[in-house]
């Protein structure tokens, strides 16, 4: 069992890994689609034999407490800006992530962020702060809903509202709406996925064996090819950069 | 004043539940005045004929007409179920329900309930919950709610059934001066000194159908069927 | 286990220190559920009794897909008034959403068809009781229903309060059409998902104890107030 | 607007192409719902009817909770069961989590209460009717209840379609102890919140279709088989 | 033989109902053998005695103790209510149902419930919902329920309210049997004609109280209070 984040899961790539990972190892991955701060308890519990996660403080939090051994980077991907088509806060026109924001802070359209402590969330607060702006501080334009990233989508299109996502999540996004693609490529937007397996010390039933394998086969050149190879509508979403042992 | 309600007309009426014939066929007439009495064994079908008369039966063949349009024979009738209905209320509240449906002016509601809980004898229970009376109790406050509305027809299913020689002997004086005013009555009952009392004329009701009919003198004195005859007599019929 | 003791303990401390966070979402719960309740009674209580005392052809069928609908999937719900109040549905121009009227309507659309079946069941004894009488007083039909709603309401009471529950439980729908936004559209059961996911179980539990003595404290005082078992009938 | 269009068509071909995900996410969750209800009903009727006809000293109190817990919010029953559930909770050694099992204990909570108060409404009326005679006759408590349930049976059948209602249409409980996951514990309702987070709504909204057409099926042929309206008494 | 379960002891009875009293104070023994017949102007408190008796109603002060322990004597007793509890089933079930109760072959249960549904006339309607019968019907077949537990004592709260001559006499015959057979009865009526025939002694109730009590052949042809001649003459006691 694997508890992955809701940004993975709705990238569509499972559906691409898992039959693969089925096809090389006979391993039936069970995906649990989770919070990252779920997925991390879950871990903690010993309820799952391993978690794919993007939070960086909160991982090395899990690994110091002894939950797991160590975090294995795999990926990453990279998280864009979205917004109303007309863009009135000119986000396309900025020339990196902290001005973009400082745009936004000054427009003050409506924004909408995640709200629920997860990778992106976090991500998000790390770069208000890089723009020198402070979100508490901000009035109503500034929608905390704290709902996954499809809900938190589905809510920015309902509000014609700005919103920080990750890519896959926005690529397969069905409800587009008025929404569009307005800033990438920053490096600052780089986002992260590792892998942890459970300490099996913590938790004699996990099956620590199964993790080892799946964390071989993820960092194997077969999942570099396929990770890489993963495209939507002939865009390239995550980047393979899991360094071996 | 004779009710312009009358005649009711039974043409060829049926009552079949389950493939089975509780009632009919019955062809009969009802005149406009005085009392009809309906009297037969358990299960002959009297209640059953009493409702089809009321319109509160489905008829599965045949017809009920009245002299007036449907809607109109409808606000002026009332009717006393065997087993008497109460609503869940007080005693007051029971009287007074039929009064409000019509919007009658408040004052005058207060003044009807006031005398008829007098004439029952029930004024000391008219805050209690009228499922609590006892038995009889009920059965005065069924007839009082029916005859508040002053209706030109009033059913009767066995009024007298659970009350005391008193009550009976009052009732049967409400009734005889209901008559005076021109209300036609139908009723049932298996009290036959009753029966003789108060009947103008009289059904005797049998496996569903009317077996006999006359005029009150005739009908007790001298019952023309076999089966009227042995009922008379208190001997079970086949 | 010991989630759960903390939830408790936090619960406690949440309750005692007013803390205003949690005074405000409480309220905007209560609101919004006891909102819903009263519009869903409003229409589910006429529309049970109707059911009970009216025969027309289709009726069972009627009474079926009631039943049915009471298995309407909160997030179906929520989707469909998503659609139809978003900017490009038609309902768009009264900017609805993600505001808590939306997330009344969603929820008004889940409790109708409970409260109307529970109400068509209750009804439906009573009918059968007062039937010959309503009918041989000539009674029409909304008298009927008056009546019948009237002499009933005891019975009408489980099925407000399980419409009250199921409004103040429900998080699927109005998550969608509300957005769990803070400070506008956030209520328990949404911050209750919002820390389960963000793995704080014991907030969460916290709240939902919140949620669940709320819900007690609404119903004894209801019970209380209409002295239900005094007045029963032995 | 044209989403709930798309829903529609995509429901038809998903159903007409006998779709096997579809198939097995739909089996997995009449098999889920159908097992909570029979429990929940093993449970709740004998309580709720209990209940109507046994007076103790908190029994009013008894009520109040029971109709409070119908509005057990299902994220804090799905927190609690996975908190007791979960390895390194009392219940863990059983390995119950992430499965079906697990999915049919939080519905079980989540719908006996709702399931108990309203058998016990329904029984009231009837106990009312029967009381002197049952305890004219001398009968023995399990008796009462017994005859009760029985004669009482189509009054019961609000409760338990409330309760099977209630359960197949859930999806805040199920989430969290069933883990939505793909081949195992993936339900109608834990799939239309999947495609909803994914903004696909017509898919979405199609598995909604298809989830309240197989509630209406189910509503249609119980009333269909126990003849509920045509054994009326009137 | 007659039944151990005699004599009954009422001690100081009293129901009061929301601040009423409804009964009360009663002190009575009932001995074994006989019928007792209770008789009374409505609302007097007759089917609250009987119930009392029974113990199916609340006392407020008082005991009612048979000469065996409770338990034992609810086992032995049959109660016919003045409106008859149908149970929602078909009507030979419902003579069914106090023989399941007591874990009876089923043959012998089978054998019981035709017996007695020929003796009441209702074999052919034994598939019929009881709920559906007519009022007399239900009547007879409260009684046939009740007779079929053969009871040691029986309680009849105006078992012929409803029926028609015939089947009075038809019960009243099932009474003077079942008397043979030592059943200890106890009953109400308003048909003092009745009253008359079968009462071994009888109680006059007034306002709560047990106005008078005698040997029927005194109780009827020489009453002792002024109300109970009242009574008899069918006057309202004030
Ligand atoms: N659905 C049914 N199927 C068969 N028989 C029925 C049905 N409903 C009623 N009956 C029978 O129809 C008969 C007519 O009953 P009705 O109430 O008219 O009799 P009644 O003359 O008023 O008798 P009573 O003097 O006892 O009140 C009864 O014998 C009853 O058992
Ligand atoms: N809760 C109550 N409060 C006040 N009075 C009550 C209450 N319950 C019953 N009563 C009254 O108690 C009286 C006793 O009724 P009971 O049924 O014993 O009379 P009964 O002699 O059997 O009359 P009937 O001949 O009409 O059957 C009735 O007058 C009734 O109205
Ligand atoms: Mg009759
Ligand atoms: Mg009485």
């Amino acid at each position: 069992k694997l508890a992955v984040t809701t940004s993975f899961e709705n990238s569509g790539l499972a559906d691409v890994l898992l039959p693969a990972i089925k096809e090389d190892l006979d391993l039936d991955v069970q995906l649990l689609v989770v919070g990252t701060g779920q997925a991390l308890r879950l871990g903690e519990a010993g309820d799952v034999d391993a978690i794919l996660v993007h939070s960086r403080t909160a991982e090395e939090k899990f690994v110091a407490e002894g939950h797991g051994t160590y975090r294995r980077e795999i990926m990453y991907n990279d998280f864009v800006f979205i917004g109303p088509k007309e863009d009135p806060a000119g986000v396309a026109k900025a020339g990196s992530a902290a001005e973009a924001l400082k745009r936004i802070g000054v427009v003050k359209p409506a924004f909408v962020s995640r709200g629920d402590d997860s990778g992106t969330h976090k991500k998000e607060i790390a770069l208000w702060q890089a723009a020198d702006l402070a979100p508490e501080s901000f009035g109503d334009w500034y929608r905390e809903v704290g709902a996954g990233m499809g809900a938190s989508l589905n809510t920015a299109a309902g509000l014609d509202a700005y919103i920080l996502a990750d890519r896959a999540s926005w690529l397969n996004f069905g409800n587009k709406a008025g929404l569009d693609l307005l800033y990438a490529g920053d490096a600052a937007l780089f986002n992260q996925y590792a892998f942890l397996a459970v300490n099996p010390e913590k938790h004699a039933h996990v099956r620590n064996d199964l993790a080892l394998q799946l964390e071989d086969w993820l960092t194997s050149p077969r999942a570099a090819e396929l990770i890489n190879g993963y495209t939507i509508n002939g865009e390239t979403l995550f980047i393979f950069n899991a360094k071996p042992e | 004043m004779v009710s312009v309600m009358l005649p009711l007309t039974l043409k060829d009426v049926s009552v079949r539940r389950r493939g089975k014939r509780l009632l009919g066929p019955v062809n009969l007439t009802l005149n406009p005045e005085g009392l009809t009495m309906i009297v037969g064994p358990n299960g002959s079908g009297k209640t059953t004929l009493l409702r089809v008369m009321h319109g509160v039966e489905r008829l599965s063949e045949g017809s009920a007409t009245w002299a007036v349009p449907e809607e109109e024979a409808r606000h002026r009738q009332s009717y006393v179920f065997q087993t008497p209905i109460m609503l869940r209320r007080t005693v007051a509240d029971n009287l007074r329900y039929p009064l409000q449906l019509t919007a009658k002016p408040r004052a005058e509601i207060e003044e009807l309930v006031h005398h008829w809980l007098k004439r029952i004898g029930l004024d000391a229970r008219m805050g209690l919950q009228a499922t609590r009376l006892s038995g009889g109790e009920k059965q005065k406050l069924a007839l009082a709610r029916a005859l508040i509305r002053k209706p030109d027809v009033l059913f009767l299913d066995e009024p007298c059934a659970n009350l005391d020689g008193a009550s009976t002997r009052d009732i049967e004086t409400i009734l005889r001066s209901a008559l005076l005013e021109k209300t036609r009555i139908i009723m049932t009952t298996h009290d036959l000194g009753q029966a003789r009392r108060l009947a103008g004329d009289a059904l005797f009701m049998l496996h569903g159908v009317v077996h006999e009919r006359g005029p009150a003198s005739d009908f007790f004195s001298a019952p023309q069927t076999a089966e009227l005859q042995a009922f008379f007599r208190g001997d079970i019929i086949a | 286990m010991n989630d759960i003791l903390e939830g408790l303990v936090a619960a406690f401390w949440l309750v005692v220190t007013f803390d205003p966070d949690l005074m405000q979402i409480s309220l905007r719960s209560l609101q919004v559920s006891l909102s819903a309740l009263v519009i869903a009674s409003a229409i589910a209580l006429p529309l049970g009794t109707f059911l009970a005392i009216r025969r027309f052809r289709y009726r069972r069928l009627t009474i079926s897909l009631l039943n049915a609908l009471m298995g309407l999937p909160p997030v179906v719900v929520g989707l469909i008034v998503y659609i139809l109040l978003s900017r490009s549905g038609p309902f768009g121009v009264l900017g609805l959403l993600f505001t808590p009227t939306a997330m009344i309507i969603a929820q008004v659309i889940i409790i109708t068809p409970l409260i109307a079946s529970i109400t068509h069941q209750a009804m439906r004894e009573l009918w059968a009781e007062y039937h010959d009488l309503l009918i041989s007083l000539n009674t029409s039909g909304w008298q009927r229903i008056k009546t019948l709603i009237w002499d009933g309401r005891r019975n009408l009471l489980t099925a407000s309060l399980a419409g009250f529950g199921r409004a103040i439980g429900e998080v699927g729908a109005i998550m969608i059409v509300g957005g769990n936004i803070d400070n506008a559209t956030r209520v328990l059961t949404t911050a209750i998902a919002l820390e389960t996911g963000k793995g704080d179980f014991a907030l969460a539990l916290a709240l939902g104890f919140v949620l669940i003595a709320l819900a007690i404290g609404i119903n004894i005082s209801i019970h209380w107030l209409s002295r239900t078992e005094r007045e029963g009938r032995w």
